[in-house]
């Protein structure tokens, strides 16, 4: 379970990108985030992790704080949490093998890790996850070789040899064709029906928010706005996370 | 499927095992040869006398109204470094061009530009003073075109490896406007490789500062000859009053170049 | 408007920049005696002086490949070291490795003081520690690799892409393991690259060698260039070319690979 | 051959371009050419520029290029320049005797000095026979001082210097003495007394060492000019270098700055010897 | 009019990106592309401005063959066909204005343009261009200090200020959130409607290809599949395209 309670998060230049938010998010759950660009969806996923620390307010995950939580206790905390980015974050010149080993590091002594050193189960574990995205055959491929849709799965792979028990997912299909697309979100859902595994899910597309998720949060400028099931989102209520049926011009000379 | 995975495994091992074990072969070799580090019996009386040099370094030596004194022998030494420079990041340019594998239609001609890169950096600076001194004499200015001459093959190293590095889509852009060759250079090439240009052309700078205390041995002006002379003299206070003013002179370099370098990255 | 003022801005800004570099071109040459007239005059003199370096003395090949290997393999040891201590220090100078300034200034400054030590210099202080010969010359070789290195590799952890840092950030890795999948795959091509530059440059450094007494190829120059025999210093240059092209071809391949 | 001169021998100078190399076999090392400058600008009337350098080569190519007028060039290198027709001797740079005991001057102005080979006294090595089989430090095989003479000495009493004893090359003459003092050589041949480069860091060093043999008398660095120059302007300057040695001003200059004592003239005969010992040192290790 | 008559490629690993294609574009169609990852599209939009070569066949703007055309010729062909890429491909160091105005350069000689001489009509035609998009303020800012969709915008505007007749757009709303995505359609569209500018464009998106189209043509391997009004491209036509409702396994392993 991820508790936010009152959390705020500020830039340093001042940009305010979460506003006291609180939000309750239960295991198993395939929660969707959507919001306009710069709303604060990549601010809020990226606190449960605390790539981004932040300004006031506790996050709670399954009773513990991660924002109190220091060295090793924050590096198991982590650990637990997978994480997928809209840009794959992969290492280009890796093999795919590797990057999706990198997933596994934290559960061993760093000198095993450096040297390579993983165990026979967790090779089984990586190629397990690569057959899982379908791209067993590309496990000794450099990831620069591999199209956008396949470095996607290769980051999906990553987080799933992580055997995290929380997914999250900024933006996994954007620059996607449709079929992978759709392809991507099967395989989030399916890990997420499995394993019972907690699944957050920045989007940009409705119809997409509306297919996969069990529930729908949305941000505007660092608020929530909304927070329901897929039933309760209609059409005005996407409307309103997105601002009322805005002037291009106004809309995009301000934000962003 | 198994089985190519297998496969491509093992050739990975074939191909890393070789590799190790060449490479082990040449450190064997070289460590074998190499006579066991031991410490000279009287290296604490020699460092003694060397470091009470360094530490009282020769006051007299920083400023002589006669002119033969740190100062300008250091401002000489940067003269030739900011020309032999300057001569060689310009010089160098066509060079680095000619020898990026992804500016040259055939794979030869950018070995044969990267073979005249090394052939220049070959020659030894010493010998290339030595030509300049036939020419212009000795001095200030022989040791610029010296290091000028020999930069050029360094920079154009450099050079040519961060065009190799770059990213072509923005030229592709320019190609698409209706752009010709040197137009494309110029809004598409230049903006991106110019920081790295911008940085090894620094660097080198202050390498050339380095160089050019050698270039002293020659005549080819600078800090060298005194620096020499204080070593060979071991006059040590004198040695720690140029190094004192050679670490305060390159660390103002440093500090310049670096507010440069952010400026333009 | 804004935005003309904006582009006059920058138009002086570019301006002033432009006006500095002249005036300190302008400065230099007047306080070195440059003359570009007295250059073209002399190119007689120098081609005459070139022209007795050719033709090469080829018999001198044979004679001076013993010199030539001990000079490889004291560029090889003193890469070596050079290389190993530069990661350190170039990692721990580095802004995005490092997140606390009170470690990279202090890290960033020792290796520029370092860089900043003339080879000879660095050769005098080996001497009397280590004793004349080829330990000294190594020591100097090594201390000058570090320079050259760890300056080259920290500006090129700096550059990394800070994607996979996240990514490493986000699967809980300790430090190490951090470095170890996020950095070291990054630079390791640059990496390699700065360091076959280095031995490069090491093979060419005969000069500091010979000047604290190691052998090498070194020697031989000097002794070659005091008799004023051109054939053979060209003969030495031919051969070293040589070698500098097989170390730049090695060179090349690792990048290739490694990129 | 006379390349650069072009057999005219009327080369006028209208700005006197010297080129100095601190001698080795000097025990302070400066590198100032303004006193040197000044003193000659004031008795030959045109404009004297001195380069200081650490290299020959470059200064017998600059004569050899018409870029330099005058250079102070050490025995052997005088010798190469002036075969390939580059420079003729002047004058000798004069200098004091040398106690070989104690390294002190003695009061008697020459143009030579010696070189000899210098052990420890605890090393065992008493004559040139003792050398058999040991490590000697020479300098570069063009040093007059570090290996002609000593090496062409020692063959002399039959013992082959490449042959017969295990060499290293060690670069400047301090470098010899202190390979000596630690041991990293049995015996290294200095010029007497390169001891004093050394002593202010080695108080022991003239305690410790000695030297078991003198070669011949080696001429002392020259003073020598551009072919072409006219005998007139040739004169002028061999005139004015004597009178700085005798003028008590000038000497106490050349002394402390490149100690020197005077300067006599000298003609290219006085280097015959070194002729002979760099033919004789041909047949060393054959 | 474009023309492609037999046009085939094959990249020098003997992939076939275009086989034998024949197909007539008119002057102020909107055309949209649409088709799998790795079906040819970009191939296809790449081969008009000759960015690609192709193998065999010729490709005819404007009764001239683009595909003769050498040296000047070219250039001036270039310069009348305006390239929208999916990845924006600015000069990121540069200025917004520059980069437009490097749209510009086909029109000047060499020397003013290295100079930055443009006259002044460019830098009016290059900020008006920018106000089109909505982007005047960010005239003097970095590119790479822009949002994705502002530097997709600024491409856009790069692509107008070259005052082509021909715009190619390679995926332009890729990664763009769907306010934003509108928007850029919307300006491709209106720019189609007033100025007549012939318009093809890249996309993954059903929805979109059918809103903004006046013609739509599928891509498969390398070969035109369909090529129809809006109206005939119903749902049947488009699996088509995608091939037929494919198992993912099957789909992604074999493709890309
Ligand atoms: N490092 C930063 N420094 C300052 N401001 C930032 C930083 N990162 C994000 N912001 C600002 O914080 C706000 C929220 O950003 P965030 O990245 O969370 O948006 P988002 O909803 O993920 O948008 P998108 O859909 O474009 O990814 C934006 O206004 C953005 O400009
Ligand atoms: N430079 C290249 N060398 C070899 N093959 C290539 C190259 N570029 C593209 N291909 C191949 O040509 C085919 C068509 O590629 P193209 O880029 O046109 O696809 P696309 O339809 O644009 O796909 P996407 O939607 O992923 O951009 C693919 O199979 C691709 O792998
Ligand atoms: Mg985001
Ligand atoms: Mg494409």
């Amino acid at each position: 379970m991820i508790e936010f309670k009152d959390v705020s998060k500020v830039y340093p230049n001042g940009t305010k990108g979460l506003n006291n938010v609180n939000i309750k998010i239960n295991k198993g759950e395939f929660v969707v985030i959507v919001g306009l660009s710069g709303a604060g969806k990549s601010t809020l996923l990226r606190s449960i992790n605390r790539l981004h620390e932040i300004t006031s307010g506790e996050i709670i995950i399954d009773g513990k704080s991660i924002t109190k939580a220091r060295g090793k206790a924050l590096l198991r905390c982590r650990r637990d949490i997978g994480m997928i980015f809209q840009n794959f974050n992969l290492v280009k010149r890796s093999t795919v093998l590797r990057n999706v080993l990198s997933g596994r590091v934290g559960y061993h002594s760093t000198i095993r890790t450096i040297l390579g050193l993983f165990p026979k189960e967790d090779i089984t574990i990586a190629l397990n996850a690569l057959k899982r995205v379908n791209l067993e055959e590309k496990a000794y491929s450099r990831a620069d070789e591999l199209s956008g849709g396949q470095q996607q799965r290769v980051s999906i792979a990553r987080a799933l040899a992580q055997e995290a028990k929380i997914i999250l997912a900024d933006e996994p299909v954007a620059s996607l064709d449709p079929l992978t697309t759709k392809q991507v979100m099967d395989d989030l859902k399916r890990i997420n029906k499995e394993t019972g595994i907690t699944t957050i899910v920045n989007l940009h597309f409705v119809d997409l928010a509306r297919q996969y998720a069990t529930r729908i949060v949305g941000v505007r400028a660092g608020e929530i706005v909304f927070d329901g099931s897929v039933e309760d989102a209609t059409d005005d209520v996407f409307s309103s996370i997105y601002g009322r049926p805005v002037k291009q011009d106004e809309m995009l000379g301000a934000k962003v | 499927m198994n089985e190519t995975i297998r496969k491509k495994r093992i050739m990975r091992r074939i191909k890393i095992w070789t590799s190790v074990i060449i490479i082990a072969v040449i450190y064997i070799w070289a460590f074998s040869g190499m006579p066991a580090m031991e410490f000279k019996p009287s290296a604490v009386q020699a460092i003694k006398a060397i470091f009470s040099g360094l530490i009282h370094p020769d006051w007299d030596y920083f400023y002589d109204p006669e002119g033969e004194d740190l100062l300008r022998t250091l401002l000489e030494t940067l003269y030739i470094a900011v020309l032999g420079t300057f001569i060689s990041s310009i010089l160098c340019v066509p060079f680095a061009f000619w020898a990026a594998r992804n500016m040259n239609k055939y794979q030869f001609v950018s070995s044969i530009g990267k073979f005249v890169l090394s052939a220049i950096r070959v020659f030894p600076e010493l010998i290339l003073a030595l030509l300049f001194i036939a020419a212009v004499g000795t001095g200030p200015f022989a040791g610029i075109l010296a290091l000028g001459f020999h930069s050029i093959g360094m920079l154009g190293k450099l050079f040519g490896e961060s065009i190799e590095d770059m990213d072509f889509s923005s030229s592709e852009a320019l190609k698409s406007c209706g752009a010709n060759k040197i137009q494309t250079l110029w809004f598409a090439i230049v903006p991106q490789v110019m920081p790295s240009f911008v940085s090894f052309t620094l660097y080198r700078f202050e390498l050339s500062v380095r160089a050019a205390t050698i270039l002293g041995i020659v005549g080819a002006g600078g800090i060298g000859a005194p620096l020499i002379f204080a070593l060979q003299g071991h006059k040590w206070d004198r040695v720690g009053m140029i190094l004192i003013g050679i670490i305060v002179m390159v660390t103002i370099i440093d500090y310049i170049s670096a507010t440069i370098r952010k400026r333009i990255v | 408007m804004d935005a003309l003022k904006k582009r006059r801005l920058s138009l002086m800004k570019r301006l002033v920049t432009l006006i500095l570099i002249i005036i300190i071109l302008w400065a230099s040459s007047a306080g070195s005696e440059v003359s570009i007239s007295s250059l073209i005059d002399g190119l007689p003199g120098m081609g005459s002086l070139f022209l007795e370096m050719l033709p090469p003395d080829w018999s001198y090949f044979s004679y001076v490949t013993d010199p030539m290997l001990e000079t490889i393999r004291m560029a090889i040891i003193g890469t070596t070291y050079g290389a190993i201590i530069a990661i350190p220090f170039a990692l721990l100078s580095s802004r995005n490795v490092v997140k606390w300034p009170v470690i990279y200034y202090p890290f960033r400054f020792v290796m520029n003081l370092i860089r900043t030590i003339p080879e000879l210099l660095l050769a005098a202080l080996f001497v009397p520690v280590l004793g004349i010969g080829d330990n000294a010359g190594i020591m100097a070789l090594s201390v000058f690799s570090f320079g050259v290195i760890a300056k080259l590799a920290y500006e090129a952890v700096e550059a990394i892409d800070n994607g996979p840092l996240e990514a490493m950030t986000a699967v809980g890795a300790n430090k190490i393991q951090w470095i170890f999948y996020g950095v070291v795959p990054q630079v390791i091509a640059s990496f390699v690259s700065y360091t076959l530059y280095c031995f490069e440059i090491n093979v060419r450094a005969a000069a500091i060698l010979g000047y604290v007494g190691a052998g090498g190829i070194g020697l031989y120059l000097n002794n070659t260039l005091k008799l004023f025999q051109y054939q053979r210093v060209s003969t030495i240059i031919i051969y070293t070319l040589i070698v500098v092209v097989i170390i730049d071809m090695i060179s090349n391949k690792c990048r290739e690979k490694l990129i | 051959g006379s390349k650069s001169s072009g057999g005219s021998k009327d080369y006028v100078p209208k700005k006197l371009l010297i080129g100095f190399v601190p001698s080795s076999n000097a025990d302070t090392l400066e590198a100032r050419a303004k006193p040197l400058a000044k003193l000659l600008q004031k008795r030959l009337g045109i404009p004297v520029k001195v380069t200081v350098t650490t290299d020959y080569n470059s200064i017998v190519e600059a004569m050899g290029h018409n870029k330099m007028d005058i250079g102070f060039l050490p025995p052997t290198d005088y010798v190469l320049a002036h075969d390939k027709g580059y420079a003729d001797v002047l004058l000798q740079a004069e200098r004091f005797g040398v106690n070989p005991k104690d390294g002190k001057s003695t009061n008697e102005k020459v143009d030579y000095y010696y070189s000899g080979m210098l052990v420890r006294n605890d090393s065992g090595i008493k004559s040139i026979k003792d050398l058999k089989g040991k490590k000697i430090g020479w300098q570069d095989t063009t040093s007059t001082a570090g290996y002609v003479f000593p090496a062409v000495t020692m063959k002399k009493a039959g013992i082959d210097p490449q042959k017969d004893v295990t060499g290293v090359t060690l670069q400047g003459h301090d470098k010899g003495v202190l390979a000596v003092l630690n041991k990293d050589v049995d015996a290294a041949p200095v010029f007497v007394d390169a001891r004093n480069i050394v002593a202010a860091e080695y108080p022991n060093v003239f305690k410790d060492t000695h030297y078991i043999f003198q070669t011949a008398k080696i001429p002392n660095d020259t003073i020598s000019v551009r072919p072409d120059m006219s005998s007139k302007w040739k004169k002028k300057i061999s005139d004015a270098f004597v009178d700085i040695g005798n003028d008590p001003e000038g000497n106490k200059i050349i002394m402390s700055i490149y100690t020197h004592s005077g300067y006599a003239k000298s003609k290219d005969s006085n280097f015959d010897i070194v002729r002979d010992y760099n033919k004789k040192i041909q047949e060393v290790g054959k």
